[in-house]
């Protein structure tokens, strides 16, 4: 990825721009523009809006497959009926307990009101936040393990990718969540390399939208897994 | 998950090559390569169709130095069923995915969204760069498939399962072409995501002060609109890809059935499901069509008002025809299956959203006839290609009357009636749609005139040719002629054969004047007469900035919209339209 | 099939031994394959789909699994030493299979491993050569009117079906040897094996509905031996 | 210009449609009994899309001719604005959808919704890269059990009966041509073997998919003597274009005979 420094300026609007906008936009236009200089969405941080964009494709793409799932279930008698591994609920509540550790990290990160009238410490915050960003990518990876050890779990039974397609799509829907979680974790990572000292308004933004995106993720999990169970 | 650069970082445009033209984050870069590719991609294309055309006229034809490109395709220069098969499913994957998609959609959106709507770039740049070479790397590997093996794919661009599926048993072309043919499309899947990610983000949230959802040009709305559908449809198209290529190389059966039987072999799949496929595919299907022609309905309500000097008749009623049909066309990819072995019960669920579409559909041209009616139109070629959009999308779009009713479709299904319906509908239109924009951008993005003169004689040769092509492949079908045929062997084929002759001769002369158009292109890409500011006398963002736009599109100003995108033939004080920036008033006649 | 190959090199060093006494005048097994039972009657092939070749062959063809002939003669059996010859390079003369009015000509054709193998078309439009080994590496190539001769060689020893997808009835038979001492049956059953020198053989007969029988023969210093086979059949081909 | 394209559109319009209009390409003779419906349904559709192909490019060719560069003329507005078009759209186009998606639908059902008929005689066909093969039941009336392991095309083992231990399957009459009696409904159990197979007798105006792992029934009744082509129209591989076979029409006496002389032997 290219070093920040090279990237072209872009949504930086001048900060005198509103209120000049907005003086414009008064009594002096009339006629079919009677409306100029209204209804101006600048986002200080488009991310905010894109990741719920991003949330809206990979549900898309996993309902897509859920679909296939339940169709593919009706059409021939060839769907194989397992047991999940129980290492996948221990999965889970690793998953749920990495939700709530960023949280946790999100609460501390937040500037809270300082009771001696100075001004909040950012760096502080910052200070606070970060093992809980560390725990949250650890309780992550260690999912991540535990799928993988789920896999080995299932292909110890002799259930693998093509055996049936109860488990061909537990291995696919695992597989493409797991990427996805693993897509997280870089985000989370993201937010650490740009962890400065200093807990500013736009990397709350970020880490607000890595948390979006983290407890979609965890969410999706949840879901997989009661189809999983009530399929296979 | 990229994040806002502070201001600090502003450092201007990047200096080094790479920076500035391969790897460039600059979306009017990303915006030309787009278009850069989709200019190789329709030349391969169209040589592809020319080379089926020969075919298709004279079976036994050599075809000089084919045979140097394929020894196996073409033994002694003379194309074998199944090369021409591999060339179709060629054809119509580089001109779907790679033309139709790219240029229009993410070609000129690209270039144009951000600047339309006042911004200075798209609002995740990075994956905007992704995008393009996410959809380069597609691309290659797509045309890597006819080097490989057994040669490039033959299950056509829908690639329906189990010949898609099974792998090389399935007969040339089958092999590892069809694999990375798989692989193409799910690379290019996410390159489309990155892409739709981007402009629904910036269209959403760097639009500049003033430009409200309504006052955006109706190019912006098409872009808009189609980004939503794609950003669903590739997403639905990228794990289906994902099962192909299991089934092929892992395996598994999600679309391969039990029990079959290749050449005495049965193979071990067990109980796929090969319409599994078909939904899933026409899921993505049939909104890729309108992601095809979407951008088109926007380009060309933009473009004719322009010439027209006039507002359009309603661009609210447009709006909301572009909404309602990105609506619809996820309830009725089912009318691609009437004939598939699916509930015939479903095929009556299909039929009606499907005619239902018509009707915004027509209620869009009708809105671009009153737009013409009392106009004082101004025939450049970029005006003579938008009314010639309305020609041959009124043409496209009867022709689906027929084909949305399962009882004709039983007889015309598959036929080459469906080839003339979805060329004039998608394939014609959305070139036409490339076509006017090409013409009316071309002096925004590279700051130099298109020859008008060239630009006529493209048009006029075009629009004849594409009428001569298309129009006898109805006839074709209403006579029973089948689609995918790489010889007329049948009898009741054979008094077809003249016909199919004449579209051939007329497709070489097609072919021949987009010549012109390549040749237009570059040489006034160097030695083009100067563009000024605002050749056209437009209204919209990008003719208030230089010819072309400066790194940051707007030379650091930050533009506030007072009027609605196609303020033309208006009594204004100077001049009779009124750009957007402009803070004058209008006066109400 | 399997225990024959395991057989090869002890028949391999046991012919071995018997060829190193010296130059021996060349000797010929020949005889003839009949079968018992009730052949299958063989059905007129329907070429109704190419009109060419269904005009070329009226009265229709009849299909060529099981050809009998006069006496229970049976025609196409691929007779050949499968044990007790040494080993030789592959004769470097090409041996041709044509496709002529929709058939295989021939019906079976037999060739040393490794030896060049044409596969030319008569007819005026496209067929597909589709070799369906199991050992040796399958292949399936169109071939349109006016192209050149396929260029092809097949390294393993084994019985390949050969189909034409397009015209479904073409069936024939690429019979790989390892050995350039091979027959096939006429039309009375009969064939010859020629050019052997004295030792001790295994014969082996294939057809390709029935299978393979082998025997063993001793072709003396006189160079002469005859080996007949007898295949039983059923009236049900398939 | 704007004369020009006028004129060019409007010669192209009336050419298009004139050989629509004349039949100089058109459906070969119907030979089935649902034949005349899809045929009157086709008709209607290209009635009432003709009117509108005809008028709308004419109207764009009359706009085109009439509304150009002129400085002169002041730029008019489209009388009543875009409303009434709208609504003129959503009544013509609405009505013209009920109308056709009602009576299409009756047709489809017709062909596709409903069972074939008591008697019908029984047809199984099996679809293979790159041909039709048909069977009978043959005197006994009774279809052999198919085993997919004993397909072997080279010795006509299509269906991959066992006639040595199935003795429903010795009668199995198996041909390369569909052979029916003129009159008598006749049902179809279609399978595939393969790829994706298409059944279309342009003829019989019915088109049908042969889905691999899926038995798809058909029927239809032929009322006119003749050999006809059926063709595949679902791209299967190489030899797709070469993938047909004919459909036979004989009076009642001469299928049976033919019949009989299948199965006679």
């Amino acid at each position: 990825m290219a070093s920040t420094t090279k990237v072209p300026p872009q949504r930086q609007i001048a900060p005198d721009l509103t209120s000049d906008g907005q003086r414009m936009g008064g009594s002096e236009l009339r006629g079919r523009s009677r409306s100029a200089a209204v209804g101006v969405a600048q986002n200080a941080l488009p991310a905010e809006t894109g990741i719920w964009v991003a949330v809206a494709a990979i549900s898309m793409s996993f309902a897509s497959l859920i679909s296939a799932l339940i169709v593919r279930q009706g059409v021939a008698p060839d769907w194989l009926h397992f047991q999940l591994p129980r290492m996948l609920y221990l999965n889970t509540a690793i998953l749920l307990a990495s939700s709530v550790t960023l949280e946790i990290c999100r609460h501390e990160f937040d500037l809270r009101p300082d009771f001696n009238g100075e001004e909040s410490r950012g760096d502080e915050a910052a200070a606070r936040a970060f093992p809980w960003l560390c725990a949250t990518m650890a309780l992550g990876l260690f999912f991540v393990l535990g799928q993988v050890m789920a896999w080995r779990d299932l292909a110890a039974k002799g259930l693998f990718l093509s055996s049936s397609p109860s488990s061909s799509f537990f291995y696919v829907l695992t597989a493409l969540h797991g990427l996805h979680l693993l897509g997280g974790v870089a985000g989370l990572a993201y937010v650490l390399y740009r962890f400065r000292p200093n807990a500013d308004p736009q990397q709350r933004g970020v880490l607000g939208v890595a948390s979006v995106y983290w407890h979609f993720m965890d969410g999706l999990w949840v879901f997989l897994l009661v189809i999983l169970a009530a399929r296979t | 998950m990229s994040s806002p650069e502070p201001a600090v970082h502003h450092h201007g445009p990047p200096q080094s090559f790479i920076r500035k033209y391969i790897f460039s984050l600059d979306h009017k870069v990303i915006g030309k390569q787009y278009y850069g590719l989709a200019l190789i991609a329709v030349l391969a294309g169209l040589i592809l169709s020319w080379l089926m055309r020969i075919h298709l006229g004279w079976q036994a034809a050599a075809i000089p130095l084919l045979g140097k490109l394929s020894p196996t395709g073409a033994p002694g220069n003379v194309m074998t069923p199944d090369y021409y098969l591999s060339l179709m499913t060629m054809h119509a994957t580089l001109m779907i995915f790679f033309v139709l998609t790219t240029a229009p959609f993410a070609a000129f959106g690209n270039y144009l969204l951000p600047i339309q709507v006042g911004a200075e770039d798209m609002a995740f740049p990075r994956f905007n760069m992704m995008s393009f070479w996410v959809t380069f790397v597609a691309f290659v590997v797509l045309i890597l498939s006819f080097f490989v093996g057994d040669g490039p794919p033959l299950a056509g661009w829908t690639s329906y399962a189990p010949l898609s599926s099974v792998g090389g048993v399935a007969g040339p072309g089958q092999g590892t072409g069809q694999t990375l043919w798989a692989v193409s499309i799910a690379i290019f899947c996410i390159g489309q995501l990155l892409g739709s990610l981007n402009f629904i983000t910036t269209t959403l949230d760097l639009r500049t002060k003033g430009m409200s959802l309504a006052r955006m040009p109706l190019s912006t709305w098409g872009w808009f609109v189609t980004s939503v559908i794609a950003l669903l449809a590739f997403a639905a198209l990228l794990p289906a890809c994902v099962l192909l290529i299991l089934d092929r190389t892992a395996g598994t059966s999600f679309f391969s059935s039990a029990g079959l039987v290749v050449n005495d072999q049965v193979l071990p799949h067990s109980g796929g499901s090969p319409l599994l496929w078909q939904h899933l595919f026409w899921f993505f299907g049939h909104p890729e069509v309108y992601i095809a022609i979407l951008p088109g309905f926007g380009i060309i309500s933009t473009v004719l008002p322009a010439f027209a000097r006039k507002r359009i008749l309603s661009s609210r009623a447009v709006i909301g025809c572009m909404v309602s049909i990105g609506f619809l066309s996820y309830m009725v990819w089912g009318h691609h299956m009437f004939v598939s072995g699916m509930n015939p019960f479903s095929a009556v669920l299909f039929s009606l959203p499907t005619l239902i579409i018509t009707i915004p559909a027509t209620i869009m041209v009708l809105l671009w006839l009153g737009t013409l009616y009392g106009a004082r139109m101004r025939y450049t070629a970029s005006a003579l290609f938008s009314v010639g959009f309305i020609s041959v999308f009124i043409t496209g779009g009867l022709s689906g009357f027929f084909l949305a009713q399962p009882s004709l479709d039983t007889y015309l299904h598959a036929t080459y009636f469906v080839v003339a319906h979805f060329h004039f509908v998608m394939a014609l239109a959305a070139m036409f749609g490339i076509f006017a924009g090409t013409y009316f951008w071309f002096p925004k993005m590279f700051g130099r005139m298109m020859n008008e003169t060239l630009g006529k004689w493209h048009f006029w040769l075009t629009f004849i040719g594409v009428y001569c092509v298309f129009m006898p492949m109805h006839y074709l079908g209403l006579a029973g002629n089948v689609r995918r045929y790489a010889a007329f062997t049948d009898n009741y084929l054979a008094p077809l054969i003249p016909l199919h002759r004449f579209i051939s001769i007329s497709a070489f002369f097609v072919g021949a004047a987009q010549l012109i158009f390549f040749f237009n292109l570059f040489w006034s890409r160097f030695w083009g007469a100067k563009a000024t500011d605002n050749p056209w006398e437009a209204t919209t963002l990008e003719w208030s900035t230089t010819s072309p736009p400066p790194f940051d599109n707007f030379g650091g100003r930050h533009l506030v919209v007072y009027h609605g995108p196609e303020e033309y033939g208006v009594d204004s004080d100077t001049l009779e339209y009124v750009m957007q920036t402009a803070p004058e008033q209008i006066k109400t006649t | 099939m399997q225990a024959r190959y395991a057989l090869l090199p002890v028949l391999f060093a046991l012919t071995v031994a018997v060829a190193s006494v010296g130059p021996a005048p060349a000797g010929t097994i020949e005889g003839k394959v009949t079968y018992t039972g009730t052949p299958p009657k063989m059905k007129p092939i329907d070429m109704s789909k190419e009109p060419t070749c269904a005009k070329e062959h009226n009265p229709p063809l009849l299909s060529e699994n099981v050809v009998t002939g006069p006496a229970n003669a049976l025609q196409y059996v691929v007779v050949y030493i499968s044990a007790g010859e040494q080993s030789a390079q592959p004769p470097s003369e090409p041996v041709r299979f044509d496709q002529k009015g929709c058939m295989y000509v021939p019906h079976i054709l037999p060739m040393h491993t490794n030896q060049p193998l044409q596969i030319y078309t008569d007819d005026p439009f496209t067929h597909n050569i589709h070799p369906m080994p199991k050992r040796n590496p399958e292949w399936n190539k169109s071939q349109p009117p006016g192209a050149p001769p396929i260029d092809t060689k097949w390294g393993t020893p084994e019985f390949i079906e050969v189909k034409c997808n397009i015209h479904p009835w073409m069936h024939g038979y690429f019979a790989v040897l390892n050995t350039s001492h091979y027959a096939v049956t006429d039309n009375e059953g009969n064939y010859s094996l020629k050019g052997l020198p004295p030792g001790k053989y295994t014969v082996t007969a294939w057809q390709e509905q029935y299978s393979t029988q082998s025997q063993e023969v001793t072709v003396g210093a006189t160079g002469a031996a005859s080996v007949n086979f007898v295949f039983k059949v059923t009236p049900y081909l398939y | 210009m704007g004369k020009l394209f006028g004129v060019v559109l409007a010669i192209i319009t009336v050419v298009s449609a004139g050989f629509i209009v004349a039949h100089v390409w058109w459906m070969p003779v119907d030979i089935s009994t649902i034949g005349p419906r899809i045929d009157r349904q086709l008709d209607e559709t290209m009635l009432a899309t003709g009117v509108l192909f005809l008028s709308s490019q004419l109207i764009l060719a009359a706009f085109a001719w009439k509304f150009g560069d002129d400085k002169e003329r002041k730029i008019k507005y489209f009388p009543g604005g875009g409303g009434p078009l709208i609504v003129f759209a959503i009544i013509l186009v609405g009505m013209e959808i009920l109308v056709l998606s009602f009576v299409g639908s009756k047709v489809w059902a017709s062909i596709y919704m409903t069972p074939p008929e008591q008697g019908s005689l029984q047809v199984d066909v099996a679809a293979e890269q790159f041909a039709f093969n048909f069977r009978y039941p043959g005197p006994d009336g009774k279809f052999g059990t198919v085993h997919p392991e004993r397909v072997r095309d080279g010795n006509g083992n299509f269906f991959g009966l066992d006639p040595e231990n199935d003795v429903d399957a010795r009668d199995d009459v198996i041909v390369g041509t569909l052979t029916v009696p003129l009159g008598q409904p006749v049902a179809l159990t279609m399978h595939s073997k393969d790829m994706i197979h298409s059944f279309y007798v342009p003829e019989l105006r019915i088109q049908q998919d042969i889905v691999p792992g899926l038995t798809i029934p058909l029927h239809f009744t032929a009322t006119k003597v003749g050999k006809f082509e059926i063709v595949c129209t679902q791209l299967c591989g190489l030899g797709h274009y070469s993938m047909r076979s004919f459909l036979e029409v004989l009076p009642q006496d001469q299928f049976d005979q033919w019949l009989k002389s299948q199965s006679g032997d």
